[in-house]
Formats: structure tokens, sequence, C-alpha cells
């Protein structure tokens, strides 16, 4: 049941705070993402600079860029995910722990980008883990990684404690595992992980 | 040549009292700084054998952003490639232009107007200073200073970030210079306000001085660590200032008198001990000499076309051939070798990156330091893994 | 028994232990109402930028390492030990005296051994 | 003494801290969503279709004569030639594209297609806050997501949008000279020789392209000439996926007979430069 | 500096049955370059390295080219039974016929020095060596005992060509995975059928992505 918001203005003005624990939950997660220091290609340097002196992602709570993945709760994909380094991607989100999210950052972590033909490159991180927010771009202005982090702020406020609408990490059937892929003689294999990568059907 | 006048000798760290041998009691430790790890700029592992402390040995592995930047380069047509250089060594988009322009003309044979030639130079010196001052940024980010030189060197990073979008048009993807000129003339406002942003860097770069040279700490981590012979650097194929700081002589834009350098007066830094302490200085040196050479080249840019009627953009077919075209980039002698059929896409498209090749050396300088020098070892040679592994 | 002194005492107690265990029982609760655990071994396996971790790294370190920390636990102890010593040391004896300096010497001797052995020399 | 290079460091720091109180110039923070950096005139984002007019349907300049297609690194165009033809700006019956996508996770924003357009119909926006859940739906700009008007264009790049009006305004103007010249010839010879027998010359009147124009070299799409001359690329027909038609209707004769001529090289004036953000 | 011929000269004097070819290059630039013998490879660099006059003590790019083998077509006279009527009468009789036959020219593989002086600061002096086929005899002496520079840089052309350099101090796969068999950047090298939908195929993309569709309707490929 959720407090109709006239009455919470109205005590909001007498100086009386009235919230539920989903909103306090969900305020107290999004207001402190801390992203893992995760940089891979050039995307990685518009991310630094987003948390240099101009762009300041301190603003959104992010200050500190947590080297190991067990404190970081956030993964930021900047960059070319090669298939060589995508055991490594995989192996790192499954060590995060459990509220985490994903921001595939520029044309290269969603579906390959300019690099989409060769043979070494992942076409697209969503084969193998699940992606909350892209970001287009090569590479993405600092400004549209603030504003994917506001889009994923604003996500995690949906999110319901209970019934269908709650986050992965609040449900037990969601997949806690994501399977590491090997390599293989001339591709990885499997390719892709059928729990998360769903081939959509030929529009055209 | 005395080491750039620092008078106390003492504090200089090369005259340690010799290396701890180890007796033999500990066992090797085998750890891998791998392709996730704070210091390796990217994604660079480094297996590193550790007895205690001290690096026994140290093979680095290479691969993980592989992005068959040369396959692409055969698939596609010249002009395609253009924006494929701006990722290779994605902080110094305009100089891998230039160098992959310079291949592509010296294979046609085709001339640059004046006024291209000069934008280029503009260019390619202040990514030279926002790549030094970057790269400084992040040498003294592992060394433990965390974030406050990296603030200043990003927030004047900024203002020639301003520069390249206003003119190319993206901040660091220009993917501006084309066969025989530059895509879009210099407006009159943009060569002001490049003006006023140049005559801002001499106080950057001694407010970083200032902030920087004299202090101990920068100075007993920095001195006598990393030490990398001359003979050992010509013979390993090592360029730019990490060679220059080792006291050879060799700078291409000096060697190979390519684009207008000549008209400009400036001198070429040198260091004596070859460690990181050189090289920082040297890279400072750099930055001062490239803030010269923008006041000349701003002073006598002429007027003029900005790209040469003649050459050709789409549709673009040399004849058979080869060529290659290197330049002095920020991180040292970046080529392009090129080998044309006549089809509209090159035959062999082969890029020589330095920061790949500055690597061969990595082990050498490594050997019987500290793990916590390893990290600041490599953060002198200053790589870009888009470069490294192609 | 409400007016023993001690009774504040033990409220102002059970209040700071509560205090302290209270979110640690939210938490708990929580995270067994709400969040069910998913432990799986890609997830518990150490952490080695990436990698799957090869080698052990319960290894044997130089002696320079602990002797270091062991000689600084000495002399920590030592200056414990010599703090009454100090505070009293008007009112003492010369058997007391001898005593703290046999104690004293003893691990000086220690300390040269250490020395000797170049455990100090840091490099 | 030992640590006066710190002290001259902290002391540079300070500075710079108590200077961030008093110079506007040490404040370099923007608050992004609140205060935005205004963008300079030549940012570049993602491609987008100029159209004239108010109906985006008819106005588009796009001829859908894939060479931005051909030319884009990446390959993240996907044009649809129109069976029929609607009159463009000049009011020459033009092809136009029936479905003209661009695939925004896979373009790298290099701007070549807006090199190579021989018609002034893609430009590069500066709209950069794109981020998405929905890969498939939400990053595959459609032809209708992608249309912005002209007054949108002056708007984003207002010294270059000028320019190409001028260019175009000029070139309309110069085949409406030429269509009257050719109208009246025909009027003369049909006053002067009623019973001429020689019909005029095909509906289009073919204005003659100044440069010299030599025939088109066979093959592969040759390049497309910026002269005045309407003309569209002879271009192999591609085939359509998934309709298992084995191609899109051959192009009309008159289209092919179109023979492009391959101007001077340098297909554009360069662009003057608006000023940069102070 | 001198010129190709003359270094051509030295090298055949100072290192004695040598066999050294001038490769013209047609570009304005004039870069030729010199074919190598594979056998005399080493004793070459030394030679070009240590001559006070050459002193090309820098070695700055090694390359690795891959040409297919070629089919020259050639006209060829020869002698075939043909059958012809001659006066009413069926017989058979040989007859100069021509015909065009295929000859195929074994393609290589090839790594090209690019060498410059950093003593004498002159320009670059390119070498080049080719391996017999492409096939089995794929071996080349490598120089990384003369110039340490081409230590990685031979390393990627064994990852991406699969010219094995005899003599490497230590020749492993440097850009792919050490488990990756076929070796990418040769001609002939066919993808791995990593099919990715695409919204906007078209051209060779979309070749591929119908080869796929194809082979899913046949069975073989999953979705």
């Amino acid at each position: 049941m959720a407090v109709d918001e006239k009455l919470k203005i109205e005590l909001g003005k007498q100086g009386v705070m009235v919230t539920t624990i989903q909103e306090l939950y969900n305020w107290g997660r999004r207001s402190s993402i801390w992203p893992m220091q995760f940089g891979l290609a050039c995307c990685a340097i518009e991310m630094i600079a987003t948390t240099m002196a101009r762009y300041d992602l301190a603003r959104f709570g992010s200050e500190v860029f947590r080297p190991s993945p067990r404190q970081a709760d956030l993964m930021i994909i900047s960059g070319t995910v090669t298939k060589k380094m995508a055991p490594q991607v995989v192996r790192l989100y499954n060590q995060m722990a459990e509220p985490r999210y994903v921001i595939a950052m520029g044309a290269c972590a969603i579906s390959g980008g300019p690099f989409k033909q060769g043979y070494n490159v992942l076409k697209g991180i969503d084969r193998y883990i699940p992606v909350d927010v892209h970001i287009p771009g090569c590479p993405p202005r600092p400004e549209a990684l603030i504003q994917a982090f506001m889009t994923l702020q604003k996500k995690i406020d949906e999110q319901h404690l209970t019934g269908e609408g709650r986050p992965r990490h609040l449900d037990e059937q969601a997949p806690g595992e994501f399977q590491v892929p090997e390599f293989g003689e001339h591709d990885l294999d499997p390719p892709s992980n059928p729990g998360t990568w769903t081939v959509p059907k030929i529009i055209q | 040549m005395s080491s750039f006048g620092i008078k106390n000798e003492k504090l200089a760290g090369w005259n340690r009292p010799p290396v701890f041998e180890s007796d033999g009691e500990g066992e090797l430790l085998e750890v891998a700084m791998g392709p996730h790890h704070p210091s390796t700029h990217g994604v660079f592992r480094m297996d590193v054998v550790l007895d205690g402390e001290r690096v026994i040995k140290l093979k680095p592995v290479f691969g993980y952003l592989h992005r068959n930047h040369e396959q692409l380069g055969q698939t596609q047509s010249y002009l395609a490639n253009m924006p494929y250089t701006d990722r290779l060594d994605y902080f110094c988009s305009l100089t891998n232009n230039w160098a992959y322009a310079l291949a592509v003309e010296k294979l046609v044979g085709q001339e640059v107007p004046e006024r291209a030639e000069y934008l280029r130079v503009i260019l390619a010196e202040l990514t030279r200073v926002q790549n030094h001052a970057s790269t400084i940024g992040f040498l003294l980010q592992e060394m433990g200073a965390s974030g406050t030189p990296l603030m200043y060197a990003f927030r004047e990073r900024e203002k020639i970030l301003d520069l390249f979008e206003s003119l190319t048009g993206s901040r660091m993807m220009c993917n501006y210079m084309r066969f025989g000129g530059c895509r879009v003339d210099a407006s009159p406002a943009w060569i002001e306000a490049t003006r006023k942003v140049v005559a801002g860097l001499p106080a950057f770069v001694d407010e970083f001085e200032r902030f920087l040279m004299t202090n101990e700490i920068l100075m007993a981590r920095c001195q006598g660590i990393g030490v990398l012979r001359p003979d050992l650097a010509v013979n390993s194929g090592i360029s730019g200032p990490m060679l220059r700081a080792s006291g050879v002589n060799y700078d291409i834009r000096k060697v190979d008198h390519y684009g207008i350098y000549d008209r400009f007066k400036f001198r070429v830094p040198l260091g004596d001990h070859g460690d990181i302490y050189d090289r920082y200085m040297v890279r400072m040196l750099e930055m001062r000499e490239s803030i010269s050479i923008l006041n000349q080249a701003l002073k006598d840019l002429p007027a003029g076309p900005v790209m040469d009627p003649k050459a050709k953009i789409r549709n673009f077919r040399p004849k058979a051939g080869e060529s290659y075209g290197r330049i002095e980039a920020p991180k040292g002698e970046l080529g392009f070798y090129l080998i044309s059929d006549g089809s509209p896409n090159p035959y062999r498209y082969r890029v020589r990156p330095p920061s790949f090749i500055n690597l061969t050396v990595l082990e050498d300088m490594c050997l019987g330091s500290n793990v916590a020098d390893v990290v600041l070892i490599f953060g002198s040679v200053d790589i870009v893994l888009g470069e490294v592994d192609r | 028994m409400a007016s023993s002194p001690y009774f504040s005492l033990a409220v102002l107690f059970v209040v700071a232990l509560g205090f302290g265990l209270a979110p640690l029982g939210l938490a708990w609760l929580w995270q067994k109402v709400f969040s069910p655990a998913k432990p799986n071994e890609i997830k518990n396996a150490i952490y080695e930028c990436g990698l799957q971790s090869r080698g052990d790294a319960w290894v044997q370190f130089r002696s320079a390492y602990y002797l270091y920390a062991i000689i600084f636990l000495i002399f920590d102890v030592e200056a414990i030990f010599l703090l009454p010593f100090a505070v009293a040391f008007t009112g003492l004896g010369a058997a007391a005296c001898v005593s703290m300096l046999v104690f004293v010497l003893l691990l000086i001797e220690g300390l040269a051994w250490a020395w000797a052995k170049g455990v100090l020399t840091w490099a | 003494m030992l640590g006066d290079g710190i002290l001259k460091g902290l002391a540079e720091t300070a500075k710079n801290f108590a200077g961030s109180f008093v110079s506007k110039e040490r404040m370099t923070t923007v608050e992004y969503p609140e205060e935005r950096l205004p963008l300079p005139e030549a940012a570049r984002n993602f491609p987008f279709l100029v159209y004239d007019g108010d109906d985006w349907e008819k106005g588009l300049r796009c001829v859908a004569c894939q060479i931005c297609e051909k030319e884009c690194p990446p390959k993240c165009i996907y044009i649809e030639k129109s069976k029929d033809k609607k009159p463009d700006y000049v009011g020459k019956p033009q092809i136009y594209p029936a479905k003209f996508d661009i695939d925004i996770s896979v373009c790298m924003s290099c701007q070549i297609c807006v090199e190579v357009c021989p018609f002034e119909a893609i430009k590069m926006n500066t709209e950069f806050e794109l981020a998405t859940d929905d890969r498939f739906g939400g990053l595959l700009l459609d032809r209708k997501q992608l249309a912005r008007s002209n007054e949108y264009y002056h708007e984003i790049h207002p010294t270059e949008a000028s320019e190409v009006d001028a260019r175009l305004a000029e070139e309309k103007a110069k085949v409406e000279a030429k269509a009257k010249a050719a109208a009246e010839a025909a009027a003369a010879k049909a006053a002067a020789a009623p019973s001429a027998n020689t019909p005029a010359s095909a509906a289009v009147a073919k204005p003659q392209a100044p440069v010299e124009a030599k025939p088109a070299t066979a093959g592969k799409a040759a390049e497309i000439a910026k002269a005045p001359a309407m003309a569209t690329a002879a271009s192999e027909p591609k085939p359509v996926p998934g309709t298992g038609t084995d191609g899109p209707a051959p192009l009309t004769a008159e289209d092919q007979k179109n023979a492009e001529t391959p101007a001077k090289a340098n297909a554009r004036e360069p662009k003057a430069q608006g000023e940069p953000k102070e | 500096m001198k010129s190709v011929e003359e270094i051509k000269a030295a090298i055949e004097t100072a290192v004695p049955g040598a066999a050294v070819t001038v490769i013209p290059n047609p570009a304005p630039n004039a870069q030729h370059s010199l074919l190598i013998g594979a056998q005399h490879g080493v004793a070459v660099a030394e030679f070009l390295r240590d001559n006070e006059e050459l002193a090309l003590d820098y070695l700055s790019n090694v390359t690795g080219v891959d040409y297919l083998d070629k089919e020259i077509p050639e006209k060829v006279k020869v002698t075939r039974q043909v059958s012809k009527t001659v006066d009413g009468v069926e017989q058979t009789v040989d007859e100069m016929v021509e015909e065009t036959r295929k000859r195929v020219e074994p393609g290589y593989l090839e790594a090209v020095y690019h060498l410059f002086s950093v003593a004498k600061k002159h320009g670059p002096v390119i070498i080049r060596m080719r391996t017999a086929n492409r096939t089995d005899q794929v071996e080349l002496p490598s120089l990384t005992p003369v110039w340490r520079g081409a230590e990685f840089q031979e390393r990627e052309i064994f990852d991406l060509f699969g010219i094995v350099f005899t003599g490497h101090p230590d020749l492993r796969r440097i850009l792919m995975w050490d488990e990756f068999k076929d070796h990418p950047m040769r001609r002939d090298y066919v993808e791995p059928d990593d099919f990715e939908y695409e919204p906007t195929a078209h051209d060779e993309v979309l070749k591929r992505a119908q080869e796929h569709k194809a082979k899913v309707a046949a069975g073989e490929a999953v979705q």
C-alpha cells in the first residue's frame, strides 16, 4: 500500500517525514552506486573524464571506483569486449556482490560497434550477462554517461521489494550464476549464454 | 650532462645500498597482475613471479583488446580506415590520423597545401601536450597521489578537447585529416580560441612543475628505478620519450623532416639516467617545446585552401606499390605500412605501434625491483591498449 | 534492586548492546525474508584479476618480513613493561633495577641477532 | 631542508583551493542536468535526415542513392528504395527511401556519410541523451525517427545550414533558368517549325552540366558529381532480405541513362566553422 | 645513404652466397626493398647492423604479408587426338590444339623488415624474406638475436600468419588465446559462424546472415 501523495505532502509541510521501506531501500541503494574500476578501451577514458573535475560523477554518489568486484555494485563495461576478454568479464560479473547492475557503455559493448565484423570481437556483452542500460555513442559524451546514470537510478527507484516487479537479486528464481565461456579452438564455446541472450526474430 | 640541475645527489635514488640478496628461504609466489587491475591502464596482464616483494620474472600477456584492426583495414576502403585510426591510440587521435594520411600521401605522391600543414602541426602539438599531461597525471595517480595531479591534468585536457570538438566535431575521435589536407578549415574564431588556450598552457606547466618536480616522494620513488641502458633501448626498437630519456638523440621530427617541422625552432630534451624520473622530466620539457612550436605555428599560420583540390576522397584507388610513413607520435614512432595492389582497399595494412614495441624491455627494467615499482615502471612506459593490441 | 548504584550502568550497557546488535539482526532478518542467498562456486572463487587463480597464496615468505613484525612486537611489549617500572622508579631499590636491566639486555641481544642477520636493512 | 618539495606542492593546492572561491575560471565543475555546456557548432553525435517544408514524408531530400550505405565504415545504414517517385525540391521526380534504418548501436559517428552525400540529405545531430535499456527496439532508428526539419538543422548548425541552403537555392535557380531556357527554345522551335518532327527532348530537361561531361565509368557505383546535373548513381540492385524476391524492381531506364559526370574530386567546398564555445 | 643497388653489392661482397634481389617499388616514394634468401638471413642482418657505413642499429617495423597461390592461365600448344572425318572416313588424327591450362604458382608468406640507423640518422632500408610455400615449409630465421625489437612483432606474425621463426627465444601466440588453432590474418581464413542478428545487414554481412539462416534451416547450426 503506498502512502498517498497528498497526505505525504501535507505531513511534509508540518515537518513529518513519511516513507515506505521500499522507497527508503531504493533511495539508499541508488544514491551510492559504487562502480567497478573496469576500463577496457576508449570509452574508459571518457568514463575517467566523467569522474574528473568538469563532469563530476561524485555528485551522483559514485565517487569511489572500487577496483575489486567484491565491493562494487555497478559494472560499467566501457570499451570493446574481445573474445579473449569475455570469460574474464563474465567471471568478474559473477564475483560481484548480488545487487549488481551493468551499464553497456559505447557501441562496442552493446553490439561490437565498429569492430563488429572482426574475428576476435564479441558482438555485444548481453550475450553472456544481463545489461541494464545501453549507452549508444562511440565514445558517448561524459554527459551521456551521467544521463545513463540517472536512467539507472530511475530504474532502481521503480523496483518493488516483493511481487513480480522485484529485481533480480530479490528473486529466488532469477539465476545467480552466469556460465563462464571457455576458450574453444575457433571461437568461445558456448558462443552465447542461452539464459540471458535470446536472438530476436528477424524483423525484416 | 648534469641530470637537469637537481643538485642534491644524495637524494637521487641510484646510489642506494646493494639489493638485498634473497637467501633462498622463501618460496616464489606466482601472481597475475591481470587484465582487470587498477594499475594496468586498461586490459593488460603481467604474469609476475615474486620472491617476497622482489620481482624475479615478469611475462607480459597481450591480446585482451585485439580488435583485429589490421584485418578490418584490409577489407575497408582507404577513406573508411581513417575513423578507425582514431581508435588506435585513443588519447592522440589526430597524430594517428596524420601518420595514416602521411603514409597514403607517400603512396601516391600527394602534396598538402600550406595551411593544412600548419593546422596539422598545431593539432599534433596540442595532442602531444594533452597526452603528456595525462600520462604524468596517471603516473602520479599510480604513485599514490590519487586524484590531485590527474584532476589538474584533465582540467587542461578538457580545454584542449574543447578546441578539438569545435574544429572537428568530436572530443576524442576527430577523423579530421584526409589524403591531401584536412577536412574542415579552421575559422578565425577557432584560431583565436587556440591562442587563448595556448597562452594559458605555460602557466599550467609551471604549476605542474612547481607542484611535482622537487617533491621528495616523487624523487625517492622514481630516481634509479626502471633504468634502461641506451644501447638496449636502441636495439629493442624503443622510440619516443623512453628512448630520449636514456640519452639517445632520436626524434623523428628532426630525423625524417616530415611535415614542416624544419621551419620551427625547437630543442629535443634528453635524459642521462634512463630511469622513471628522466622519463617524467623529458615529458615535462617536451610539453614546453610543444608550446613554443605552437606559438611559432600560430604566429605565421598562412591563409589559403585546406584541402588539395585534386585530392580524391571517395573511390580512391592508388596504383600498385607500397609505402611506410611514420611520425613522432606522443608515445613514440607511429608508422603505417601500406601495400596497395590498385584495388580500393589496401592489400596489406600494417600499424607500427610504439607502445607495443616499447614494452619489449618491460621485463628487463622490472627485474629485481619491488612490485610497487613495477606499477610505476609500467606507468612510465605510457602505453595505450588500443594501440598495443590493435 | 532499582536503587543499587550499578542499575543505571546495567541499563546503559543493555541499551549499548542492543544499539549494536539491532542493525545486525535487522540485516539478518531482511536477508532471510527478502533477498535469498545465491552462492555459487564462481562467485566464491578467489578473485585474481578476473582469471582463475593458479597456485596457492599460502607461501613461505622470506624471513625478513615476519621477523620485522616480531621485532616490532618485542619492543612494543617491552615498552609496556618498562612503563610501570619508570613510574615507580624513584621508590625502587637496586634489586629492581638489576632485574629490569637483565630483562632489557635480554631483548637487546635479540635485536643484535636480527641486525646481524640483516633483517633490518630494508633496501 | 627535506620537506620543502612537499610544502611547495601543498602551497600549490592551497592556492588553487583559495582561488576557487574567487576566480570563476577555477570553478570547472558543470552540474550536468541543471547546467549544461553549450555544444560547439561542429559537434556531431548521430546522423539525421533533413527534410524541407513541414511534411517529413514529402520533404525528405534523400534520393536513396545508397552511397552512404556503401561508404559507411561499420555498415550500419540500411536503405530500401521506393517503387514510385516523388518530386524533390527542384520538382524533378526522384526515388525516395522506403526504408532508411540506422543502427545507432553500431554507428561510430564518424560523419563520413555526411561527407560523401551529394544531396545534403544527411547531417550530424547533436542529441546525445539516448541511453535506453531496450537494445533492438530503442537503438534502431527508422526513417521517421531520423527525419528532422531544415529549421532544426538551422538551430544546431547555423552557419553550415545557411551555407547549404545558399548552395541549394543557387542550384535550384540554375536548374530553373535552364528549364526556362529549354522551354523557350522548345516553344521557339515549335513556333518556327510547327511541323517539326523531332519531339522536344525527353520530358525531363536534362541540363548539360557546365563541367565537361565524361561518360560515367561503368562498373561499381561511380562517384557522384556535385554539379547541378540531377543524377542518381546507377548502383547494382541490392537483394532485399527475407522477402524472398531476387531484388527490388530494376531501376527505370530513365535513371539508368542518367550518366553522372565524375566532376572535380573535391565534392565539398570547405565548410566555414562557427566560433567555438568561449 | 647508399642506394639499394649499392647495399645489394655490399651485402654480396660481405656475405658470399647470399641470394639478394632488388624488389622495385613503383610508388613515388621509391622505397625499394631487398629480397634476401632465408638461409643467409641472420648473417645479412648482422652485417647490416655492424657495418659502420650502414649502421642500421634500429629495427622499426616487422610485417607479415600473405600471398595466395596464383593461377596463371597459359596458352599451351598440345597435340590431342581429335576425331575428324577425312574425305568421308571417320579417323582420329592428332592435331595441334591450343588450350589454356591453369599453372598454379605457389603462394608464400613474407616477413618485411624496416631498418633505420639511429647513429647515422638515415632512412629505411627494407629487407624481405619469403617462405617456400604457405602450407608446410613456413620457417624463416628469426632476427630477434640481431635486433631485440623484433621479439614481439615476430611473435605476432607467428600468431596471425603462421610463419615459424627458428631461433626465436620464446615463440608463443601473443594476441590470440593459446587454444586458438588457425591463423586469422591469412587471406583464406574462414571466420567461425558466430552469427549475430544485425538489423542493418547488407552486402557481404547479408550474405553471411543468409548462409547462417540456410545452415540453421539445414539443422547444423543452433540459432
